[in-house]
């Protein structure tokens, strides 16, 4: 989490407006979906592959450990499309049986696994060049009401601070072998999970004695210094987008 | 248990999102008419939310050795209700898709509906029917919290079954098939994290 | 002792220290600022913890540096909040200006704008995602449009050197570099108190001397400054004038030499003579020092006194 | 200087100190004591900071008091973390008691237990409903049974001065408790090493004092304490031995009277000449104090020998 996000902040692309990423993202997820077929699905994952590491300059490595996650949960779930289950009726030592699904299908599955490989690039391309704050900041702007975003960019900054807390947390308990056999483990978990509540409302509460001190009473009203999105830059992307969907499905 | 991006076929995505939308947007109208009547519980609101996200990170030990992720929402249902818990688990699952890559932003309507609403709510009412029945505290939210976590993946495997119905027994035999691959995952993580919420709620209590 | 408040009575003769007909009253200071905060018999009580000050009395002008010295738990922080309009006294009243503070919410948005605070722990004041947003928060609040604030903001954050932190976020900023932008948002409101609850606690001894060097510059341009600390070494170095707390009260209020020549004050608050202090004191008192000059604040001028009285 | 390491070639010379053909090594201290911990060309680095520690070498001998000084961001932590076992080093080899860090369950338990270690913040350590079963978890999660382990917290609340606290909740203490009953929560496990990073930082002067006459009697019984700070003053008043940090690696290695003459060095690593080292050492040279006396390490012993001397 710490890595993914340090490369947003510091990345190539951080400076560009989030209007215009998302845009990219949500479009090219959008002709995956709705178009594309398994070569335009390639085409999908190598050109965000591209723009991530060769255009936005994030390092490979990062990008192939964001990937490993997702990753997982693809193989396993495209296998298990492999797999056909029947129920063999009325006789006598029936019960299930497993069977390979026929070659159709397991193309369809196949195709199902490319396809959330290309959309996974194009989420990996948004998390890798985007510092999520950024995001929220736009959500409000498309009318997410205010509170409710005010909330998510306050989740944001507690998230490190319950993280730092967390992780050195665990390193005390670790150095006091809290980690050294399973009982212990649940036991020692469970002091940290129920430590940290009361410490993340004391955050809370300290924070706001923190802001009222600022004149805070109720909104959280800051002044972004990010680019406005450029509306040509934006019919730029969305040019863009309508090419790659006219090309994959050409190329099926 | 997350559906990756891209793995929900696009009708199957939006009909989701249709789902789970007014939900969430009921949520937030609470969540609003909550802060406006008290500006610092906007605060405590969002450090819960980031507990809940915390939560997540926290490695439990189940039975076959695998670590997973309790989901915490069931706390947070328990703290502020489950329209709330909602509104908070659903930005807990867009961050765990913007910094994580876990989960999606195309399923995350899916993802909402078995992770910050059904999830949360059957762990909610479980506690409060069985809290009415006079069942002791920690037994309560041990079945609240296991069983809150075995209908997330209920769910989530009928999403995946309707999604990839079963080519030979439908839609029940994809479900047989989605629940039976997961539950060596799921079933002893769901007792974990039962386990794990009762020793929480018992410490909580001596605080 | 020039200053002594009137309610220090019993910890003051216990200690020996002689009381002094000049109570701190509002008007000039011996440095000719105007009084720009005021507390007169100012009491507060937790409803967990009991009472934690009473009869505090305190006049603060602009431009001084003041320094709020005593154990931890002697209440230091609680006057601070009280200062700061954070908590609301007990007994006794507040003036900022002259004028008692109000209860209305745009009274209370004044006092926010006149007086600011710094917490101890940056993390308790740093709730956006980016510097340059954090800091444009006070501001806002104050009612500033797009372009003041701007501009205050990057003066507030050249002001504490940090003007190339702007675009990052929070939680990838050092401990010091937090406590500089911490100060950054207090700052950009451009208050006229500025109230610090120990600034240089975590720092090292580099980042404490360049931290009291940027208050000393904000209390010469008319800012009066107020640090609360237990490092009697800092209070010694720094402070125009030192607030001695201890049970309660503020048990002395006076320049910092007339406050460290009482050693059994020091220790009945279970605090200790800054060392530099001592040594400069000990070394004059054996003639080792050239006469006539007021003992060094710091360490380099001890030395050079030094090489020049032998 | 009696030790220096070997790796701090660059930064030893631009500083002027003379290498010494003594590299850090195993074997018997200076004091006596067997050689419990040894580092030897450790290296490490996190993948979003990049690297932090390069080639340190450090001995660590049983009843010894170490200080590493240095600036923040300079790497104590990292290093400290490392030799509780809590980080894998990149690079270089880690011995305890003469035997090497091993990888299985049974030799990280077995290190753990030889190697204790005191966060910074106490809040970070203090997760039990009371202070009692806090100072349990150590000796519980070693397999000691009840009796021992009662036995064993007994005699570590005792040690800290802090019996009368077993049964409040932690989050009832205040700052200065809940430090101590961390470092209980460490001692209860009996560990050779004691490892404390920054143990008097947000401590006032008295509580400050207390913590480290304290940690003098766990040295005294046998117990290696190694102290991470900036406080230089501190790293003065207490150390057998200095590490001084600096650009990722120890520059240097030895007993404090040594460390601190090198006056170019601990510029360039942003660090401060002790106050009361660089006055008794000017007053020594002047031929102020009486000659063939150690310089003084506390303020009192100062006075004592200016007395004597003028």
């Amino acid at each position: 989490m710490r890595q993914l996000d340090s490369v947003a902040w510091t990345g190539r692309w951080k400076r560009r407006p989030a209007a215009e990423k998302l845009c990219l993202c949500l479009g090219v997820m959008t002709v995956s979906l709705a178009v594309a077929g398994p070569g335009g699905q390639v085409l999908i994952f190598a050109l965000m592959a591209l723009l991530t590491v060769g255009l936005a300059g994030v390092p490979f490595w990062t990008w192939l450990r964001a990937l490993l996650l997702p990753a997982g949960f693809l193989v396993l779930g495209v296998l298990t499309l492999f797999v056909s289950v029947g129920w063999a009726e009325g006789e006598a030592g029936g019960g299930v049986t497993l069977a390979l699904v026929p070659p159709t299908d397991r193309e369809a599955a196949v195709f199902v696994g490319l396809r959330s490989a290309a959309c996974v690039s194009a989420l990996v391309f948004l998390a890798l060049t985007t510092p999520l704050p950024a995001l929220m900041t736009l959500l409000r702007r498309l009318g997410v009401p205010r509170d409710v975003a005010d909330v998510a960019l306050l989740m944001f900054r507690f998230l490190w601070l319950l993280f730092h807390c967390l992780e050195t947390g665990r390193r005390s308990q670790t150095a006091r072998l809290g980690y050294a056999s399973r009982s212990r483990w649940l036991r020692s978990s469970a002091l940290l999970a129920a430590g940290l509540l009361p410490r993340a409302l004391d955050r809370g509460t300290r924070m706001d004695a923190g802001l009222r001190a600022r004149g805070y009473d109720g909104s959280l009203a800051t002044l972004s210094s990010e680019e406005r999105p450029s509306l040509l830059r934006l019919g730029g992307i969305a040019g863009g987008v309508l090419v790659l969907g006219g090309v994959t499905a050409w190329i099926g | 248990m997350h559906i990756m991006e891209g793995f929900l076929p696009v009708g199957h995505a939006v009909a989701w999102t249709a789902v789970s939308a007014p939900v969430v947007a009921y949520g937030s109208w609470r969540l609003i008419r909550t802060v406006r009547q008290n500006p610092e519980l906007k605060l405590l609101l969002a450090a819960s939310g980031a507990y809940v996200f915390i939560l997540s990170a926290l490695k439990i030990p189940s039975v076959t050795g695998s670590c997973s992720h309790p989901t915490g929402t069931g706390l947070a249902a328990s703290l502020f209700g489950p329209w709330i818990a909602a509104v908070l688990g659903t930005i807990v699952l867009l961050f765990q898709a913007l910094l994580l890559a876990h989960g999606g932003l195309t399923t995350l309507g899916a993802n909402v509906f078995s992770m910050a609403i059904v999830g949360p709510i059957v762990a909610w009412s479980l506690f409060r029917g069985l809290r009415g029945a006079g069942v002791a505290g920690a037994v309560a939210i041990f079945f609240a919290a296991a069983l809150g976590d075995l209908a997330t993946y209920v769910v989530t495997s009928f999403q995946l079954a309707a999604a990839f119905p079963d080519p030979v027994s439908g839609f029940w035999g994809a479900s047989a098939k989605f629940l039976s691959v997961f539950a060596l995952t799921q079933i002893p993580l769901a007792i974990s994290e039962g386990l794990l919420t009762a020793i929480v709620y018992n410490l909580l209590q001596r605080y | 002792m020039d200053r002594l408040d009137p309610a220090a009575g019993p910890a003051r003769e216990a200690s020996g220290a002689r009381p002094s007909p000049d109570a701190s009253g509002a008007g000039l200071s011996p440095g000719g600022g105007a009084c720009v905060l005021e507390a007169r018999g100012l009491g507060f009580a937790y409803p967990e913890a009991g009472e934690v000050l009473r009869g505090v009395d305190l006049s603060l002008h602009a431009g001084e540096r003041l320094v709020l010295a005593g154990a931890n738990g002697s209440g230091k922080t609680t006057l601070l909040l009280l200062l700061a309009g954070l908590l609301t006294p007990r007994e006794g009243t507040l003036l900022c200006d002259g004028q008692p503070r109000g209860r209305s919410r745009r009274a209370v948005r004044a006092w926010h704008s006149r007086v600011g605070l710094v917490f101890q722990d940056p993390d308790d004041q740093l709730f956006a995602p980016t510097v340059f947003e954090d800091v444009s928060f006070g501001p806002l609040n104050q009612g500033c449009d797009a372009a003041l604030t701007r501009q205050r903001v990057d003066r507030a954050l050249a002001a504490l050197g940090i003007a190339d932190l702007a675009e990052r976020p929070p939680h990838s900023l050092s401990f010091g570099q937090k406590k500089r932008v911490s100060i950054a948002g207090v700052l950009a409101m451009e208050p006229g108190v500025l109230l610090l609850d120990e600034p240089t606690a975590g720092l090292d001894p580099e980042a404490c001397e360049d931290l009291l060097e940027t208050l000393a510059a904000l209390a010469a341009s008319g800012t009066a400054v107020v640090v609360a600390t237990h490092t009697m070494d800092e209070a010694w170095a720094w402070a125009d004038r030192i607030a001695l707390f201890g049970g309660q009260r503020i048990v002395a209020c006076g320049p910092p030499e007339a406050i460290f020549r009482d050693l059994s004050l020091l220790e009945t608050l279970h605090l200790r003579e800054p060392l530099l202090f001592g040594v400069a004191r000990r070394l004059a008192d054996a003639g080792l020092l050239p006469p006539g000059h007021p003992l060094p604040r710091t360490q380099a001028a001890l030395f050079s006194l030094l090489s020049q009285g032998t």
